[in-house]
């Protein structure tokens, strides 16, 4: 265990260099000058030049990579252009707001998913499973904004049991928090519900063929048992992957979601910074969600080990030839 | 003992009557769900190509005096869209380009993403650990900023759009090939084969392919949805394709500015599209069991 | 419901001068979001807006942009040579308390360091052409400025000269812009990052008392959450209402939509340098083929637009009725023969380049030209970046583009026509007219009368207009959906959004 | 003789798979008395598994269906019974075991919790005694240091080890009757004899009948009382083990017997075969199911099938040939020549 | 008589990975560890032992399926691991193996013809029409209907899988072919059919078979001579006469007596072994297998016994033989 945490966080570096490479270079790539971006329309020429001058744009490629890099280096993300704040502080404001969003977003997919994806597996070839298998796909086909939009006018505009946007802060009570949350908790779950519905279908379906749900069955256990006892958690392996990857695609931001409900979150953040040509937000955020990305791949490892203790951390899974 | 070869022959002969039965296309057309599909996606395709003999109307022929008008009024099947242009038309007309961006960049992420998993998976190692790497990396990658990019690069055009789409799709499939690469190599005719002295690229093509094909298919078709609503998406960067020409998901995200008022854009683009991804699956269902030999219908 | 009248721009509450002290906090819904209230630095309209209530400025408008009134200062005076003006001062203005003051009294020294600060430091340039701001008593100051320039008074309105309290500016540094502090009627309380800035009353404001307790500000950038968010009750004020979502509050009883022709336009520019469009008969020829009631019909199907006739706004005091007859009459049948007296006889391959917005201008522009003149306008979607160095480095064969500004006709025709400015956003199609350059420059350093201006500015957009290298589309409408208990609310031609101003608003909330 | 503890009468069992009905279980019979042990064999398919895990009701449905027949239990026709009632006799009237040790253990639960989960289904026992219990059950079954053990998981067991735990949860409510599947099939022969000579102590005592499913006529001569014969779906003979042994009477047996490996067995001389595979139980046989492998065959077997018939008193058989007036000669070379395609 | 085949000090140790970088890790698993043995032309040599003793990876090594970490594997004199890569794979042709599962040793995705052919196609003998006839050929000599080529290996039982794997071994012309378990997977009127075919072939090809087997009645009844394998090591090795009348190691002892019985009648007096195979982590010090044995003395604690030859072909390594 310890030896396998300390070979993820040293691969944890080249991941890092690779990305932070990469993410320099593209950016410098775009067309657009972010001075004559942020300045708007009306900017003129001189305007422009000057701006540049001054956010330092103006000096070497090689020059602002080092820099960079040595920023990198020191965990110092610098400022942001737009903003002329702190980029760590930028993040750290979203952070936990887009968090909270793919948390419960995850909590109400792996809530309504899971069970309908059991029944389905339960009943497979009638007409319940049937449905649960045509209505995950049109979950997976479901334009984001559509649905949004069609939430708010119905629950919001039409009944007004939810505000429309934004985000409740907890000071203003649990109620407004959480009244504030489910509109866009409900939209952004409608795609990974779909998906772990399928995904626990067909490995329960597996699992449910196992010898080992004979022998429970053999000792008596009450059906109920057999499936959400014995079945679910030996069928849980591929959800925690798929689940991972939702949960990583989450944090990394909801853009269409964000925007929709005005949900102060990183998608916001990053999608703003790359039309405003925030060059160094853009680097550090996706640097930021790489590191994030290795940290959920990480506990979903450890989460494989904590489903089914066969799993051998230490082991090389990718080993052999 | 003329009778046990009468009975072998005619076992034969049972036996050929019902192999010819469970041919590939018999096996799949035989379940009727993927013939639901097959039949969606012919009809789709059929659409695509005669477009012009389906349209009722000029998909580009616009009548400001007439837009948003409801399904049925003034000749116009769907209605019309906020420029007046047919809506029916424009959706028979934008099945060309929706189906050949899903379908065309689900392949392309597929093919390279199952590429990069199946070396990733089949040599592991240090290969498995270096390209891992790279897919998170890629992962972490903002897709708009891959989009605005390649935009710059390679310009405009439905071919970047599908690259694009192409790209972003590639770490799904890599991870989801590699997780059944690692399980097939580990199956003792790997092992046989290899120990016939068979090369890598053989073990590889023709024995792991075949068998880690079937979740690449399942995945395959549940990523077209989000690949023909993302072409859309892409529009306001110049990436996907350029009014007037017509494609569900510029349809549907034209819709989405007067979805208050007049529904009947969104929700017929965004049916269309359902329709597409229900019959893409049930066939992907149906092409994945009929690819396994051991499945009897 | 509907307000009476067409242009209706202020809701009855005004009328009953009731001032009442409703208190309350307004929710106002800003289209986009804010990143940094530093005058130097903020970029975007929707930062104005929440600038506009936490500080001040010398002059502001009246109601109706026609003239100046005062705010912070008292009265201001132009020096006979142009090359100076003196600005009176209140004595009773004290600053916001923040972390690094207490709620101090404003000085001239505050103006001096505050206009120098923005004349040196602003990004925008909110300050051109001040040499330097010299305080002559403890509530008077001089403006020097290095060429006579009468647009002066329009750049002081702006808030990137908004007077702020130096200790505060030092205090915060690069933290200043989240921690505005003022002279205005409201304190910036709380401001949640992307999503609402929070303001409460100032205690201590010079002026009329505000009727509110708060305001807030919510940041929602989709058009049609941004309705939905006023018809739910979340916001009471939704700005930048067009398209369906005037048709969705003009039906909704509850609510009121007010709108008024603004300060924006819609035009398409045509490269003055490069390719066809190059050619003047192909100009005129594409201006003559442009129904340019047809796309205003497409566009604004529910209203909110209006033919333009030239650069310039209705609502600019430059504007005149005789730009009405010089617009380039409708007629394909010309159109035609002009371009086919030209090498590009029967038509030709042209790429628009647009932003997502504004591609249903493009759209059926492109059904036109292609019917007109079989020209096919190959339409380039771009997002803002990839757009503004397209056009400014003259590589747009064509564009669509909006422009909205100060009333002043300066802030129409400079950036858009004059030689000095191409290689930037505005004249990327690089027009230059000798002719026009001296008529804009006469017109800011000759005099300061706004008549004689006017006369200049006239005889410019004529010869713009002869030109054929713009196409003027639309006016917008400034339109603002808002909840009837909202009193007091005043819509301006320019979009800003005054909750309590020296020029006579002061909202209140009535239940 | 007392009533025997369970018999099975005319069992039919189908599975369906879209328009194929395989008839895996085609009127079986037999019974069992207490304290009795009985052997089932026969060739891979012949419907063993299928028979034994219908007497729980455990045939996965769908595809599978008991279209026939009746299970009688302690006087209970156990399939009539309702879920509830069966629930009840599964695990703790009657208990089984699989072939497979390293697939039938639940690898996500520790071993222990699998075998307090078995006590706490059936016994009104806190989760304290169970533990204990449970630590003394796998002492039971010969697992050292079962203290320790009882936390483990399954994958840290070895294959022999793993089906010590299946007994000790298949014992864990003191049955009356062990159903054992191919107890010892994958596991090493040293191990195969560890198992059963811990079955054999474990039933005298805990007084128990057992079932023992296996294809090794070995194993039956080791812990057998009893013997049914299958052969594709049907029962071709049973008796005592030692009747059968001796005087066995269908073709199929002879080659069953003939082809087991002796120490006797001169290796130059080739091993005797059953030439040919069983039929297809998914299309319909007709005859008896064996007469295309049968050197014995003549006209009859192909359009008469043969029922289960008792020529002698407790050995029963299913044969043309081998009824109570009719004797087929056992040929001693029948399954050696030619017989090696 | 020149052997086929030498097996010399024979060595694989598979690392336990300890996940520390730079740092070597020392723990390995001593799968097979120090193996001697020849094999004759035209000859079956048996290997018993329990599972996880290091059969199937010694049949790897031989292969050179994968790479020993000492010794020597010498085919007609040739040390196979020396040998470059093209000689490697023209000699590997003459040595072919057969594994234990029938069910897993054949891609379920491939026809019959295709998989009995992919010998000739990965070493490029025939064209397509010459190895049509070469499948057909060898189903016929394992007894299978020539039709059967068209068919998928789920459509077949076990023995005749374990048939096809037979004939695609036999697809090169091998001389020796390694069988890991090929029959017990089978059943036992099945696993007749199958022996009598190995047996047969052997006899038309002149083939050398190794044996691997758990059961001794099969190993008997196919070999020539016997090895048996306790944790990585042969204990005892010999013809089968030597083996069978007079087994000199006590593990050899126990496997016997494990045999079922032949008859209901029959009384077997039984050596039941207690414990577990020890893992080959941490195999106990001196005789690894001292501590289920019933006979042992203080020094098989201690002292690894040398290998001692009781009888002319007959090598045991056990203290208590003198
Ligand atoms: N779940 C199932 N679905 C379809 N057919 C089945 C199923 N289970 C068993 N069968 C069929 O029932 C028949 C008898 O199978 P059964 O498992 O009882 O054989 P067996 O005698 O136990 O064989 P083995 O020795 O291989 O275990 C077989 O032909 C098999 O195809
Ligand atoms: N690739 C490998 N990595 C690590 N250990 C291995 C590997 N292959 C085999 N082993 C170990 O080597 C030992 C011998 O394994 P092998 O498969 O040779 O046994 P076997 O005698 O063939 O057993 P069985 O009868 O079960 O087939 C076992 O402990 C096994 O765990
Ligand atoms: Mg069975
Ligand atoms: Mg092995």
């Amino acid at each position: 265990m310890k030896g396998f945490l300390y070979k993820r966080i040293l691969q944890l570096i080249p991941t890092l260099l690779i990305v932070a490479i990469i993410v320099f270079f593209i950016t410098r790539m775009l067309p657009g000058d972010p001075a004559a971006v942020m300045l708007g329309p009306q900017a003129s020429a001189e305007d422009i030049a000057a701006y540049s001058e001054k956010l330092g744009l103006n000096e070497p490629l090689h020059k602002q990579f080092f820099d960079y890099l040595i920023n990198l280096a020191t965990f110092d993300f610098g400022n942001s252009l737009t903003y002329n704040r702190p980029i760590m502080d930028l993040i750290i404001e979203r952070f936990p707001n887009t968090i909270i969003l793919a948390v419960s977003a995850l909590l109400l997919a792996v809530m309504i998913g899971v069970p309908a994806g059991i029944i389905a597996a339960r009943k497979q070839n009638t007409i319940i499973d049937y449905s649960v298998t045509t209505l995950s796909l049109i979950g997976v086909s479901m334009p984001i904004f559509w649905l949004g939009v069609m939430l708010v006018l119905y629950f919001s505009v039409n009944l007004g049991w939810f505000p429309a946007t934004g985000m409740g802060s907890l000071e203003e009570g649990f109620g407004s928090f959480i009244r504030h949350l489910i509109l866009p908790s409900v939209a952004l779950a409608t795609i990974p519900t779909a998906e772990f519905a399928r995904i626990i279908r067909s490995s329960m379906l597996e699992t449910i063929s196992q010898d080992y749900i004979k022998t429970a069955r053999s000792k008596g256990l009450k059906e109920f048992k057999v499936i959400n006892k014995h079945a679910f958690k030996n069928a849980l392996t591929p959800l925690l992957t798929v689940i991972g990857l939702q949960f990583s695609g989450l944090l990394g931001g909801a853009v269409l979601t964000e925007t929709i409900f005005s949900w102060p979150g990183m998608g916001l953040l990053i999608v703003d910074a790359i039309e405003k040509r925030d060059f160094v937000v853009v680097q550090s955020t996706v640097i930021f969600i790489a590191v994030i990305y290795v940290v959920i791949n990480l506990i979903v490892d450890i989460l494989y080990k904590v489903v089914n203790p066969k799993v051998n951390l230490d082991s090389n899974s990718g080993g052999g030839k | 003992m003329n009778n046990v070869q009468e009975i072998e022959e005619a076992r034969d002969i049972q036996y050929r009557k019902s192999k010819k039965e469970q041919s590939f296309i018999r096996k799949l057309l035989r379940n009727r769900f993927a013939a639901l599909g097959l039949f969606v996606i012919l009809l789709l395709t059929a659409t695509a190509i005669f477009a012009p003999y389906f349209a009722t109307h000029d998909p580009y022929e616009m009548d400001v005096t007439k837009t948003l008008l409801g399904p049925g009024e003034d000749g116009h099947i769907l209605g019309t869209d906020s420029y007046g242009r047919d809506t029916f038309s424009r959706i028979v007309f934008g099945a060309r380009i929706s189906l050949l961006v899903g379908v065309a960049a689900v392949l392309f992420g597929a093919v390279l993403g199952s590429l990069l998993g199946l070396i990733s998976g089949y040599f592991g190692g240090r290969t498995d650990a270096i390209i891992m790497r790279i897919i998170d990396g890629m992962m972490a990658f903002p897709f708009i900023l891959l989009a605005i990019v390649l935009m710059t690069v390679l310009g405009q055009g439905l071919v970047n759009v599908i690259i694009a789409i192409g790209i972003s799709n590639i770490p799904g499939f890599a991870r989801v090939v590699r997780g059944q690469v690692l399980t097939v190599k580990e199956s003792e005719f790997i092992e046989v084969t290899r120990s016939l002295g068979a090369k890598h690229g053989r073990i590889l093509f023709k024995h792991v392919v075949p068998n880690s094909v079937a979740p690449l298919i399942v995945y395959a078709t549940m990523s077209v949805a989000g690949a023909i609503i993302s072409e859309a998406s892409l529009s306001f960067l110049g990436l996907g394709v350029q009014p007037p020409t017509a494609s569900w998901g510029s349809m549907l995200q034209e819709g989405k500015n007067f979805l208050v008022l007049s529904p009947e854009l969104a929700t017929f683009s965004g049916l269309v599209i359902l329709i597409t991804v229900l019959g893409i699956n049930l066939f992907g269902d149906g092409l994945r069991d009929a690819l396994d030999p051991k499945m009897k219908l | 419901a509907c307000s009476s009248g067409e242009n209706s721009t202020e809701n009855k509450g005004t009328e009953n001068e009731s001032s009442s002290n409703s208190g309350g906090v307004l929710n106002i819904g800003l289209s986009s979001n804010a990143a940094t209230l530093d005058p130097t630095l903020y970029t975007g309209v929707y930062e104005s807006q929440i600038m506009r209530s936490i500080a001040d400025t010398l002059i502001v408008y009246d109601k109706d942009l026609q003239s100046f009134v005062p705010s912070l200062a008292t009265e201001w005076e132009a020096a006979d040579d142009m090359m100076s003006y003196t600005f009176k001062l209140r004595d009773d203005v004290h600053f916001q308390p923040g972390e690094y003051q207490d709620g101090r009294l404003m000085t001239a020294e505050d103006v001096k360091y505050s206009l120098e600060r923005s004349a040196n430091k602003s990004a925008q340039n909110r300050l051109s052409g001040v040499a330097g701001v010299e305080v002559v008593s403890e509530f008077e100051v001089v403006i020097h400025l290095v060429a006579p320039n009468s647009a002066l008074l329009a750049m002081l309105t702006d808030q990137g000269n908004i007077i702020i309290p130096k200790e505060e500016v030092e205090g915060w540094g690069d933290q200043f812009g989240a921690h505005l502090v003022g002279t205005g009627p409201f304190m910036l309380k709380e401001w949640k990052t992307d999503q609402q800035v929070d303001l409460v009353k100032h205690e201590n404001y010079w002026g009329e008392e505000p009727n509110l307790d708060g305001v807030t500000y919510k940041f929602i950038s989709d058009q049609s959450m941004m309705t939905n968010a006023l018809r739910s009750g979340d916001i009471d004020i939704a700005t930048d209402i067009k398209g369906q979502n005037r048709e969705v509050i003009e039906r909704d009883e509850n609510l009121e939509l007010l709108s008024t022709p603004g300060l924006s336009i819609t035009y398409l520019d045509m490269n003055y340098k490069q390719g066809p469009t190059a050619n003047p008969k192909v100009r005129e020829a594409i201006s003559k083929a442009t129904n340019i009631d047809e796309i205003v019909q497409g566009v604004h199907q529910w209203g909110g637009g209006t033919p333009a006739y030239g650069p310039l706004p209705k609502s600019s005091w430059g504007y005149d009725q005789s730009f009405e007859s010089l617009r380039p009459e409708y007629n394909p049948e010309e159109a035609k023969k002009i371009l086919d007296e030209t090498e590009y006889a029967g038509g030709f391959e042209i790429d628009l380049y647009v932003l997502e917005t504004r591609q249903n201008y493009a759209t059926i522009f492109q059904n036109q030209m292609k019917k007109n003149l079989n020209i096919d306008v190959n339409i380039k979607v771009s997002e803002w970046g990839t757009l503004t160095e397209t056009i400014s480095k003259n590589n747009a064969p064509m564009n669509i583009g909006g422009w909205s500004w100060y009333p002043d006709p300066y802030f129409f025709l400079n950036p858009r026509f004059h030689s000095d400015q191409v290689g930037s956003n505005g004249n990327g199609k690089a027009y230059t007219n000798e002719k026009v350059d001296q008529l804009l420059d006469r017109a800011v350093s000759e005099t300061v009368d706004q008549e004689e201006r006017a006369k200049l500015y006239q005889e410019a957009v004529t010869e713009i207009l002869n030109d054929y290298a713009t196409i003027e589309f639309d006016y917008l409408d400034i339109a603002t959906g808002i909840n009837p208990k909202v009193k007091g609310f005043n819509l301006s031609p320019d979009g800003t959004i005054s909750v309590v101003s020296p020029n006579g608003v002061n909202i209140s909330i009535e239940e | 003789m007392s009533e025997p503890i369970l018999s099975v009468k005319d069992l039919q069992i189908e599975f369906k798979s879209g328009s194929i009905v395989t008839k895996a279980v085609n009127g079986v019979t037999f019974s069992l008395n207490e304290n009795e042990s009985l052997g089932i064999v026969g060739e891979s398919g012949s419907g063993k598994s299928v028979t034994a895990t219908s007497i729980l009701r455990l045939i996965p449905n769908p595809p599978g269906k008991i279209t026939g027949g009746e299970i009688i239990f302690k006087g209970k026709n156990l399939l009539t019974l309702s879920n509830r009632e069966i629930r009840e006799i599964r695990g703790n009237e009657i208990s089984m075991i699989f072939q497979d040790p390293s697939t039938s253990l639940n690898p996500v639960f520790t071993v222990g919790n699998q075998i307090i989960e078995s006590i706490r289904t059936h016994k009104a026992v806190s989760k304290k005694e169970a533990r204990e219990l449970a630590i003394k059950m796998l002492e039971l079954v010969g697992i050292p240091a079962p203290e320790k053990r009882i936390d483990m998981y399954p994958h840290e067991f070895s294959g022999g080890m793993r089906q010590r735990v299946m007994i000790a949860i298949a014992l864990s409510c003191d049955p009356k009757l062990l159903i054992a599947d191919e107890p010892t099939t994958a596991l090493d022969v040293t191990v195969q004899a560890q198992i059963l000579n811990l079955m054999k102590e474990l039933q005298a005592k805990l007084n128990m009948s057992i079932i023992m499913i296996t294809h090794d006529l070995g194993v039956v001569w080791e812990t057998c009382d009893k013997i049914i014969v299958m052969y594709a779906g049907r029962v071709v003979e049973s008796g005592t083990v030692a009747e059968l042994y001796k005087n066995s009477l269908h073709p199929y047996t002879w080659g069953l017997l003939d082809s087991q490996i002796t120490e006797s067995q001169n290796n130059l001389k080739p091993l005797a075969t059953i030439p040919g595979s069983p039929p297809d139980l998914s299309f319909e046989v007709k005859g008896c199911p064996f007469v295309e492998r049968c050197p014995y065959a003549q006209t009859v077997c192909f359009e008469k099938t043969p029922q289960l018939m008792e020529p002698t008193k407790g050995h029963a058989v299913a044969c043309h040939f081998q009824t109570s007036d009719q004797k087929l000669e056992r040929k001693e070379d029948a399954y050696f020549d030619g017989s090696t395609t | 008589m020149e052997a086929l085949l030498e097996v010399k000090d024979l060595k694989k140790h598979f690392p336990v990975s300890n996940h520390i970088p730079f740092k070597k890790s020392t723990q390995s698993v001593k799968a097979v560890d120090g193996v001697n043995f020849k094999v004759y032309p035209g000859e079956t040599l048996g290997i018993v032992g329990e599972s996880g003793c290091g059969k199937s990876t010694m049949a790897r090594l031989v292969n050179q399926l994968i790479k020993p970490t000492s010794g020597e594997v010498n085919f007609k004199k040739k040390n196979l691991i020396e040998m470059d890569a093209r000689t490697l794979r023209a000699t590997r042709k003459k040595i072919q193996m057969i594994f234990q599962d029938p069910y897993a040793s054949l891609d379920p995705r491939l026809k019959i013809g295709e998989l009995i052919a992919e010998p000739l196609v990965i070493h490029n003998v025939g064209n397509k029409e010459s190895r049509r006839e070469r499948v057909e050929e060898l189903l016929e000599t394992v007894g299978l209907n020539k039709r059967y080529a068209a068919r998928y290996p789920h459509e077949f039982s076990g023995g005749q899988r374990q048939r096809i794997n037979i004939a695609r071994a036999l697809a090169l012309h091998p001389e020796l072919v390694i069988c890991d378990e090929p029959v017990s997977a089978l059943d036992v009127s099945v696993q007749a059919q199958v022996i009598n075919l190995l047996k047969k072939l052997q006899k038309e090809f002149n083939l050398t078979y190794i044996f691997i087997s758990h059961d001794l009645n099969v190993v008997r009844y196919m070999c020539d001579r016997i090895a048996v394998m306790y944790l990585g090591k042969i204990v005892e090795i010999g013809t089968y006469e030597e083996i069978y009348s007079n087994p000199r190691h006590p593990y050899t002892k126990a496997l016997f007596s494990a045999i079922p019985k032949e008859n209901p009648f029959e009384e077997k007096e039984r050596i039941i072994l207690k414990g577990q195979v020890p893992s080959p982590l941490n195999p106990p010090s001196g005789c690894s297998f001292h501590e289920r044995c019933p006979f042992a003395v203080d020094i098989c604690k201690t002292t690894v016994p040398k290998v001692v030859t009781p009888e002319n072909t007959h090598q045991v390594s056990c203290h208590l033989i003198n």
